[in-house]
């Protein structure tokens, strides 16, 4: 195993607990969390892909326009539209998680589902 | 580099696993905030500034402040059905 | 190479709805309404006019989305299948909304209305961008504007049901579009590029040098099971029946017509455009779709006779029909996709319409959705009811309507591959249209059976608007059954160039 | 009907109708109360009385989910590891970290590095990225975020008096007890918060930075704003009208101009816009204007989603 890419194994194995806690976890809140953390272990996983040993962040400095000085910028640029996607996505889910507290007063799905199975409609 | 690049690693990592066992949902919040703050730190370290500024606006700043205030909402909630439950029982209290 | 004006028609269906959910959210009352409404009949306008076009070009065509050739710039691209499915899926959205407008305004708190209609249009940009478009990060991006719309579509309905049936719905497809992006992030690492044509190039040169096999085959599964769990294959169909039983009337039908549809079209896109057909066959994921298809035909089914209400009935048919077209995909013959195509359409038409007619016969029996409560309502809506005998009708597959020839394509494709598959694929798929047979004529007889009224029972006013988008859909499914010869050498011809 | 063609019941559309009307409740129990229910339980018993489901299942759920915790700790650790597992390995037959001749490392960035500076005029080879090269995708993000502002605006918004007048009452509550110390803080740190969004906005194709963090800066300092003088001071600027003028002149402003760029751009047409000379503020063609637009969304709609999810209204 190449230990260099140590970024990588901590991107995966972050990946592997956020979606349990998203998957598994039965609170609301813990399920967001999950999934944000799924979506930062992607961008840790991507950044760490456009990262080139010895060279500079992608913005041009003193004129040099050398494809040799600088990093990849398209992971970069990936990762900047993924988090505002992940904000989004967990506001929405936020926004579920406080309606369904205010009609069940709890956070645990699997008893949200018995109380609304109950409830009837 | 790599002896930080590891040390934070480890710690977002400790961040996420701490997430998953604490019973307390603010210490889940507050723990998520710190590893949003790790994560900036790394996006340094591989050179995407961008990221770095993006990251700690939106994921330290936006996401954390959404979690604490739905955390918020979430126990005003609870504290109107306590009153609530209260007054019931005071009125129970009242009718024998 | 200097474009013609309609070349742009795609980048028209793009941005016209995305400029004008901005707009409709500054408009209140009738006058989002309208207006929404009238984008909605520009763009089935725009897709008419692409289709006609298009058929007469006569080859699929690439449009540089900026001033930046191919590898560089982002770019969508459009041909004779693109055309076609967006045609089906603008038509089937207006008629839907249009038929579900007056129970979401009953649903609904009018002030929220128009941002109701602004997701519906960000949902008609998204499904127009996940039809054209040629890059995978692109596709995420619209996937996620679709998730998002969808799940405050549910909710929009408001009752505690629809609020976990959303919450649900949020959970699945989180996951899933974490496992798509995924995907594709590490398809970038292996390959370099974003839009789909130089990966697939890139990929191909990977495979040839036998480098790769892990990875490879686990960046497959990554992106056919995040779009799986999203368009409800088998195992993933938890969040169905409650998405699509406590949402309002046009939500359901939007979201079972449309959006799982449009991540089925984008599984096929993927795999003709990224992956090749060869290349995905050659992965053990086509067996896994397969199976995972031949289980949710049956399955669904029987989920479905055991179900005592109608909409989650029709829900869990919709997963059997979603197995259909992954038994299809899993097939791996050209026969086979082109027969998941075309079950995609009629089955896109005839889902929309069944949901749409559900809510009514509902409203004339108490209202209540429970087969045992919906019995003679028949006779209390006349023009719901006839509807909704046809769409019953298309999914059985009866001859001159939608689902016929679809069942016709099933077969041909199935008899096509070797000895060995041909019977024990045959046998399901006769076990599997017996056991829909079974449970959607019992619906019918429910509704004509009981006792007719001596009394005419009051009538419910659904209003003009719903009657029209009825009769469209009647078209439209009797259109597909029809014309279907027409439409699958259309379909053939898109294949042929999807590539 | 059925009855009188077929007097002994016998023929396949009497057995229909008996299949339906009999085996409605057995059948629907089996479904409702699967979780529920324990199996044993008499079926006479279970009628939809209101009170028996709600009290006997309650203890059934307590005792189902005592038993399934283990089960679940046991599968998320598996889950997590096994999934973890994989990709670690399918990781370590990947590329390798920060090495020049990667996959990655290809003509499309050589481009982008050696000739993005002259061609999209913007010095941060990121923005010039994701607002020219790839602006596509970030037309689609702007508007990821307004559709989840849109759904998040229909979840939260108190649309019924009653909702009103409770929020009301504990927005008073809320601004009773302001803090003057967070207060004096606030008038202090506000201005340069806000000084400092606008600065990352401006400079996006200069500096680090863009509209996005640009925008969510700005959002955080009202938000902080909100948080410190109540919702009365707060509302006087941010009113809802504002957030949608704001909002919708941005988004048509921003897909407008993309529309015509992408059009101009695939049919070959001179367009007006040029990159100008790198480095100046006003530089790199639309890059500024598009960086403002994206920070006002991102900037309303990250106070919007805060003021909706604390008072139910902007």
């Amino acid at each position: 195993m190449d230990l260099t890419n140590y970024f990588e194994i901590a991107a995966m194995i972050l990946f592997g607990i956020g979606l349990t806690l998203l998957l598994l976890n039965r609170n609301m809140i813990k399920k967001i969390i999950g999934f944000s953390m799924t979506d930062s272990a992607i961008f840790l996983y991507l950044a760490a892909k456009g990262y080139i040993s010895g060279r500079k962040a992608p913005i041009v400095t003193d004129g040099i326009t050398a494809a040799e000085a600088y990093v990849n910028p398209i992971p970069s640029g990936l990762v900047l539209t993924g988090i505002v996607v992940s904000v989004a996505g967990s506001a929405v889910l936020l926004a579920l998680t406080v309606r369904l507290y205010r009609m069940y007063h709890t956070l645990d799905l699997d008893e949200i589902t018995d109380k609304a199975r109950k409830g009837g409609r | 580099m790599q002896v930080l690049g590891i040390l934070l690693l480890v710690f977002i990592l400790g961040c996420a696993v701490s997430v998953a066992f604490t019973k307390n949902l603010l210490t889940a919040a507050t723990v998520f905030m710190g590893q949003s703050l790790a994560l900036s730190v790394v996006w340094i370290l591989l050179e995407s500034p961008d990221l770095s500024v993006t990251e700690a606006a939106v994921g330290t700043g936006i996401e954390s402040l959404l979690l604490f205030v739905t955390l918020k909402k979430i126990r005003a909630v609870d504290q109107a059905i306590q009153s609530e439950e209260e007054k019931e029982e005071e009125e129970h209290g009242q009718t024998p | 190479m200097t474009m013609e004006l309609w070349q742009s028609l795609p980048l028209f269906c793009i941005i016209l709805p995305l400029f004008s959910a901005a707009l409709v959210f500054m408009l209140r009352g009738k006058a989002a309404k309208g207006f929404c409404l009238a984008v909605l009949g520009a763009e089935t306008v725009f897709s008419v006019l692409f289709l006609v076009r298009i058929r007469e070009f006569g080859q699929s065509y690439t449009f540089p989305m900026g001033h930046f050739p191919a590898p560089f710039g982002n770019e969508i691209r459009g041909g004779l299948l693109e055309g076609i499915v967006l045609f089906f899926f603008m038509l089937i959205l207006l008629l839907s909304l249009v038929g579900g407008i007056r129970r979401l305004e009953e649903h609904m708190q009018h002030e929220k209305l128009p941002m109701y209609y602004a997701m519906v249009l960000l949902m008609t940009a998204s499904l127009a961008a996940q039809i054209f478009t040629n890059d995978l990060f692109t596709s995420y991006v619209f996937v996620e504007i679709m998730t998002l719309a969808a799940a405050g579509m549910i909710a929009a309905h408001g009752a505690g049901r629809a609020l976990l049936a959303s919450a649900r719905y949020m959970i699945m497809n989180m996951v899933a579009s974490s496992l798509f992006l995924l995907g594709i992030v590490l398809l970038y690492d292996l390959t370099g590029h974003l839009l789909m044509t130089p990966i697939r190039e890139t990929l191909g040169a990977v495979a040839a040098a036998g480098k790769y096999g892990l990875p490879l085959t686990v960046t497959v599964g990554l992106i056919t099971v995040g779009l799986s769990i999203k368009s409800a294959l088998f195992p993933f169909h938890s969040w169905v029946p409650d998405a699509y039983g406590a949402a309002s009337p046009a939500s359901a039908s939007i979201l079972s017509g449309l959006v799982s549809h449009a991540y089925i079209f984008l599984l096929i896109k993927i795999i003709y455009r990224v992956f090749g057909t060869e290349f995905f066959a050659g992965t053990g994921i086509i067996n896994v779709l397969f199976g995972f298809g031949l289980t949710a035909m049956i399955t669904g089914s029987v989920s479905a006779i055991r179900q005592r209400d109608l909409k989650r009935m029709i829900a869990f048919s919709s997963v059997a029909q979603i197995g259909y077209i992954f038994m299809g995909i899993g097939l791996g013959s050209e026969l086979g996709m082109l027969a998941a195509t075309f079950h995609l359409l009629s089955h896109a038409a005839c889902k929309s319409m069944l949901f749409i007619t559900t809510d009514a016969l509902a409203r004339v029996s108490g209202p209540s959705t429970r087969l045992r409560d919906i019995r003679g309502s028949g006779y209390r809506a006349k023009l719901t009811a006839a509807a909704f005998t046809i769409g019953s009708l298309t999914m059985v597959g009866f001859p001159f309507l939608g689902g016929f020839p679809s069942k016709v394509n099933f077969v041909r494709a199935v008899i096509d591959i070797d000895a060995a598959h041909r019977v024990p694929v045959l046998v399901f798929l006769v076990l599997s249209t017996w056991l829909n047979t079974l449970y959607f004529l019992r619906t019918m007889i429910s509704i004509y059976s009981g006792e007719k009224p001596d009394t005419p029972p009051e009538p419910v006013h659904n209003g003009a608007a719903y009657a029209l988008s009825l009769l469209g859909f009647i078209a439209l499914n009797a259109g597909l059954g029809l014309f279907s010869q027409r439409i699958i050498n259309g379909l053939l011809r898109g294949l042929s160039m999807f590539s | 009907m059925a009855r009188r063609l077929d007097p002994k019941g016998q023929s396949l559309y009497a057995r229909f109708l008996r299949y339906l009307s009999e085996g409605d409740d057995r059948l629907d129990r089996e479904v409702m109360h699967a979780v529920d229910a324990p199996p044993a339980q008499p079926a006479a018993e279970t009628v939809k009385a209101p009170e028996l489901p709600a009290r006997v299942p309650e203890a059934v759920v307590r005792r189902h989910t005592r038993a399934a915790r283990i089960f679940y700790l046991v599968a998320a650790a598996l889950m997590a590891a096994g999934i973890s597992l994989l990709l670690i390995l399918t990781t370590t037959d990947l590329p390798s970290f920060g090495d020049d001749g990667n996959p990655v490392n290809n003509e499309v960035v050589r481009r982008y590095l050696e000739d993005g500076m002259r061609e999209t005029g913007s010095v941060n080879l990121v923005t010039g990225m994701i607002l020219d090269y790839r602006a596509f995708d970030t037309l689609g993000e702007s508007n990821v975020l307004f559709t989840a502002a849109c759904a998040v605006m229909i979840l939260l918004r108190a649309g019924n008096r009653e909702e009103r007048i409770e929020i009301e009452a504990d927005e008073r509550m809320e601004n009773r007890n302001q803090d003057p110390i967070l207060q004096t803080v606030t008038r202090l740190l506000v201005p340069l918060i806000l000084m400092f969004g606008c600065y990352v906005i401006l400079n996006g194709h200069l500096s680090p930075g863009g509209g996005f963090s640009g925008g969510a800066v700005l959002g955080a300092a009202m938000i902080l704003y909100l948080n410190a003088f109540g919702s009365g001071s707060a509302g006087r600027f941010m009113t809802l009208a504002v957030h949608r003028a704001v909002t919708v002149t941005a988004l048509s402003f921003y897909a407008l101009s993309k529309a015509y760029s992408f059009f101009t751009g695939a049919n070959h047409l001179p367009s007006v816009i040029t990159p100008g000379t790198p480095g100046n503020l006003f530089s790199a063609g639309l890059i500024p204007y598009l960086n403002i637009c994206v920070g006002l969304v991102v900037c309303f709609t990250m106070y919007a989603f805060f003021a909706l999810f604390r008072k139910g209204d902007i």
